[in-house]
């Protein structure tokens, strides 16, 4: 285009936030490089001490067990399919660790260390993918929302709720037990969606204590970033008039200190804040996925030396800060969590298949009440014909 | 108490039922668009946001989806959010929160989580509007389950109907007649006795007859009341029910009718293919096999979209086209 | 030609359909998730991105009202976009643009504008997967004036039927039975004339009889296909009947047999309640009335939402819940 | 909130851009000021002749005659509802005069202006509004769509069209001609749909010809703009990666300069736009509206002042540009436009109760055939009936 006609336009956005850059960019919210080096950084700062760095990295190894043990399930034919966290750890971590009891979560289907840091029993993580119900476990319990499916649809959700924690007077008292923050998880696909955009406007407007927590993994399924935004999508706040920052999604530090941050700013009553998580899906899709249809071997290879969970175990030993006997009882942990998952999927009772009926309606209908009957009858008859 | 007898318009007890079902129950929130203020561009929420605050009565962006989404998510954290959508034909920008997200809640979390959110929707033609404003959409809600659909036919009903669907733990599609929101006037006692109230999720005989039983609801009630009048001037006792609830359907009373009468008619201003009446035509012929005289005949809107306002009255079942489906079933 | 016979599954029937059509006309257009180099999640869309380039096969942003929205412009623009929606409970976010927009537009312009969109939708259950994946929202589409609704059964029929589609200057939902993709194979001519092959919007007789006559589509149509021999062990003569067509349909086939055997079942997986079964029953009730020797029967999923997988065989009407049925129509 | 945990996520967006200003903000391209006298503007100049100024001022004056013209056939019951653009002919013809032929509009129900401009005949959005059509002028003669009620759907039919505009190679090709913008209309309420931010999104992600054309109103239908956005409207380009710029929608000069530079963005291939033409609906949303039960009469004495016909009438006065037989030959005109559109809205034929079952279709179905031909049997038995 002519340069006169562009210029007057301001300058390419597209040229000032540049393209996707593989490192995230200069934007990016780092405290703990992928060598393991504590950095600053000039706005956020990580404000707990190294037991919590263990925590984290226990945490951490935990949660990659639930998702190796869960894939390996999978594969034994005891899940009909697993969405993988590999590779999202930190961002998952770093964020559910800096949320407190009254905050709530409205996760995708992917949030398995969210879920872990919620307080959620894995095994009840595995009932959806097993097939046995649809996640099941009570969000009352832990603040913990259910798995949505529908790519985007919870965000609209979390901004709803947060408008009730509005009207409950539940925001900027100063009441650190009181004030409470709403986080909604998405991907970076999700972000397209019409929800999606729709709820940074609820939520803008009514200045709603709503943490956006967008983990860009860099695919949805097959579609790289590219195909949903040309511009980092953090900037995306921008348009709605709330702030919108990137980090670094494989840096548990970070990630902890900048989602507490927000949090805290939406607990305040300063509104919302979208967190850009820039990490990377190491894992495939779901199980039922085959990456090596559509990216390159080399990304993943790059990715790998990023690992959420070996820069902390890099800190941890090149600084002293754990022995041999903390890395052996992590280990320790997660062999067990294994077993735990493993003999607690098999025994994961299949629903009755008359229970559906019950579960539609909080005041069942005669006409459903009939057809359950009618089922029921049915299914007798077989069972009679069996004893006959 | 005669004394406490107030005559209102649909519109006018539209606006007392919600007005009381707020004052009963703090956690109820209106939300949509233009409902402050302006009271909606039907002035169902008229007064209200004065009364109750903006808090409490809120104005949303425009955008469908996101008014019930949010209502979702006002819900899980214990809200009774009534949200209006403004016309029935921009209901479709929230389908997908309406069939995915508040019919299967209940269910995906076994009973967790409740969802007692009230979608009102004015609904049908006959007002003169351009298109998108007079569109029937009842079948694709009762066709979800999940979701149970009501809808009023008279201010009485709409009185007591939209307290009752407030007050149900379930989410419940109201949709409202829009053609008779200023057409008659009722008596309503504001002061009875809440359980005195006929039930949410029932039909009823609104005018007992012998010959042919007359099915019909919203706006096609006072239509097929007429035709029953007409008829009845050439000899023909028609009884007709008003179903009220689309989803449950109420079908013992009709049953009951078509079993003494052995001929029924449908009627609803829906597209006819796939209209709440072939799911009551197929209910009835199975139920009630042996007692039919002649087949259910189904009197709906044609299979084209609404069409523009200057023959909408041609396009819209009406009183001749009922009588002649009640004529037609004395043919078999 | 039998040496061009090619033994395909429905989704290589499918693919090689697109093929065709792609090569045929410039202006078919693939759009949707993932359709590019993955060649979508159930690989039909396989190889054509790389055939055809990104600007006729493109991967979309991932939001589905944009998906069928920018299709709509393109149509205008003259292009035939073919969208597929990845799986069946995804195409609610749609659902404004396909009934508001897609259905009404040649209506509103009076002709002038054709909307010569292909909606894919992967639909039915039976694979095992999690919510959302095994929705039939067939009728919802079907109660929709303006868009045209069709099913494949088999490859032979996927192969045709998804050209005829795309040749169509009407918008066709073109739903297919995921459960089927990789199910079978069947000998495909690739080379025969076009114009010998069954127009799309009829249905066809798959198996003759004379005792009942058996109505599915898509999905269900191979567990009729056994039920009809399970019947005919005991004596009993099904005849089978693919409807291929829901929107419009073609009854004709259908009260031609309901006329000579007296006794209808219909089976889907939809939802019962307002399901296609309804409005099929609702017609021959109305249209074979003295020829039926019992009321149509219903055979659908229930009125629940779709349960977990682990129970999902038992929610989906099966033979066992067909053969029953059929059984049924001899107790009237 | 604690002000160091607000500095780190950046300035607040609120306070920067600031809230709605009755005058537009600092942002505001002006040319043209509501006292009549041209300015200066360092990105974007006026480049025609003052013959073109009193064309627009024609331009304006026709379409405010449409518009109180059918304003009246409303009220004297010969249109169901007019849906009114008084306040908003600038923005209409600024940007409907910068169009080329090959270039495609996708409008709302209110762009009467641009209709006009398009050479679509005036009777012809009459029928809409009486009730005998749906808008049937041809889109093609005119490369003007349809009106589209349902609102923000059109902005993705825009998109779409402009991808299909790119793969048909009319786009950056240097030939006047051939180069093609699309531009979609919609308002300031409209930009919270889905649809809106996902068209944004189509169109960023490739790149296609669209300019989105933003009538802020300041109202829709009763909410003002604050219930849709907390910042201003232009503002929501930049989370999408493209610019965005608010132009004085009551200023025809800069409108037409504006948009004739973003239209030239996109032919080039630069492209979409976000043009946020601030104005002012002057009179109802509809004619069954009644704006006293929801904004003050202040606010529209105020914007009366900015009136967009009479700021250009005061210029072309003032300057000596236009004599006095100039403006009375276009209020003959005006008054002729009236005659026609009363006698011909009373003589717009009334469909036929059968037409509706031709038109669904394409390819016409039996099943629909056939519901026509039984409904034409039953009307005949009226008129035989009658005959009798
Ligand atoms: C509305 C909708 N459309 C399509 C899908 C199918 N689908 C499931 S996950 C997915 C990709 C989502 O990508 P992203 O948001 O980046 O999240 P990620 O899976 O990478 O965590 C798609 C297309 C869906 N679940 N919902
Ligand atoms: C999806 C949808 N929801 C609601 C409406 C009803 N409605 C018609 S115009 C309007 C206000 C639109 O405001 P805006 O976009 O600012 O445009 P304006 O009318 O001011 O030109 C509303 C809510 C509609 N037409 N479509
Ligand atoms: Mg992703
Ligand atoms: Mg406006």
């Amino acid at each position: 285009m002519s340069p006169e006609i562009g210029a007057a336009f301001g300058p390419n956005l597209v040229e000032v936030f540049g393209p996707s850059q593989a490192d995230g960019g200069p934007e990016l919210i780092q405290l703990l490089t992928p060598e393991g080096e504590r950095i600053e950084h000039p706005d956020f700062s990580f404000d707990l001490d190294d037991e919590a760095v263990k925590g984290f990295y226990r945490d951490m190894m935990l949660t990659r067990r639930i998702d190796t043990e869960a894939t390996a399930l999978q594969r034994h034919g005891e899940l009909g399919i697993w969405a993988q966290l590999l590779g999202q750890e930190a961002a998952q971590i770093g964020s559910g660790r800096a949320l407190r009891p009254q905050d709530y979560v409205f996760p995708t289907y992917r949030e398995h260390g969210v879920a872990y840091c919620r307080g959620v029993d894995p095994l009840r993580l595995l009932g959806l993918f097993r097939g046995v119900d649809q996640g099941a476990w009570d969000p009352r319990e832990n603040n913990f929302g259910n798995y949505t499916i529908v790519i985007g649809a919870q965000t609209l959700h979390a901004a709803g709720y947060a408008m009730g924690v509005q009207r409950d007077g539940a925001v900027g008292t100063g009441d650190p037990e009181r004030d409470t923050a709403v986080v909604a998880y998405f991907g970076d696909g999700a972000s397209s969606q019409g929800d999606v955009n729709e709820s940074f406007i609820f939520a803008a407007v009514n200045n709603a204590p709503v943490v956006f927590f967008l983990q860009n993994n860099q695919w949805a399924i097959s579609e790289p970033m590219e195909r949903q935004s040309r511009i980092p999508l953090y900037q995306r706040a921008l348009g709605f008039g709330f702030p919108g920052v990137r980090v670094d999604g494989n840096d548990v530090l970070a990630c902890y200190a900048v989602t507490q941050a927000a949090l805290q700013r939406a607990r305040e009553g300063s509104g919302p804040t979208l967190v850009e998580a820039y990490t990377y899906r190491m894992g495939a899709h779901t199980t039922t996925d085959d990456p090596t249809r559509y990216r390159l071997s080399e990304d993943l290879e790059h990715w790998k030396l990023k690992d959420p969970i070996a820069r902390v175990e890099v800190y941890l030993k090149r600084n002293g800060l754990a022995d041999d006997e903390f890395f052996d009882s992590v280990d320790d942990e997660c062999e067990a969590l294994g077993v735990t998952l493993r003999d607690g999927c098999k025994a994961l009772p299949d629903p009755s298949a008359l229970s559906v009926f019950d579960q539609v309606y909080e005041e069942q209908t005669e006409e459903l009440a009939a057809q359950r009957d009618g089922y029921a009858a049915y299914r007798g008859s077989f069972e009679s014909e069996g004893v006959a | 108490m005669a004394g406490t007898m107030n005559k209102m318009t649909l519109a006018k007890a539209l606006n007392a039922g919600l007005r009381k079902a707020m004052e009963g129950d703090p956690k109820v929130l209106l939300m949509g668009e233009d409902v402050g203020k302006l009271g909606g561009v039907f002035r169902i929420t008229d007064g209200l946001q004065k009364d109750f605050g903006e808090d409490r009565v809120i104005d949303t962006p425009l955008a469908e989806s996101g008014i019930i989404g949010t209502a979702v998510g006002l819900a899980m954290r214990g809200y009774r959010p009534v949200c209006e959508i403004q016309f029935d034909g921009f209901v479709y920008p929230a389908y997908d929160q309406i069939v995915s997200q508040v019919a299967k809640i209940h269910f995906r979390t076994q009973g967790k989580v409740k969802m007692p959110i009230v979608i009102r929707i004015p609904f049908g033609g006959g007002i003169g509007a351009v298109e998108h404003h007079s569109e029937s959409p009842e079948a694709q809600f009762a066709h979800t389950p999940g979701l149970k659909v009501v809808t009023c036919s008279n201010p009485v009903d709409g009185y007591w109907m939209i307290q009752q669907a407030i007050a149900s733990d379930d989410p419940v599609i109201f949709l409202e007649p829009k053609r008779q929101y200023h057409a008659d006037k009722a008596d309503i006692d504001e002061t009875a006795d809440a359980s005195s109230i006929q039930p949410l999720f029932t039909s009823r005989v609104v005018r007992p007859g012998a010959d042919v039983t007359l099915l019909a609801y919203g706006p096609m009630v006072k239509t097929c009341l007429k035709a029953a009048e007409a008829a009845a001037t050439e000899g023909r006792s028609i009884e007709v029910i008003d179903l009220r609830t689309l989803s449950p359907l109420d079908m013992g009373p009709v049953f009951e009718s078509v079993r003494r009468t052995g001929r029924v008619v449908v009627a609803h201003e829906a597209h006819t293919n796939l209209g709440m009446g072939s799911e009551i035509a197929a209910r009835i012929s199975e139920q009630c096999f042996y007692s039919l005289e002649s087949p259910v005949l189904r009197v709906g809107g044609f299979d084209t979209p609404y069409p523009p306002s200057r023959i909408e009255e041609e396009w819209l079942p009406d009183l001749d086209r009922v009588l002649d489906a009640i004529d037609r079933t004395f043919e078999f």
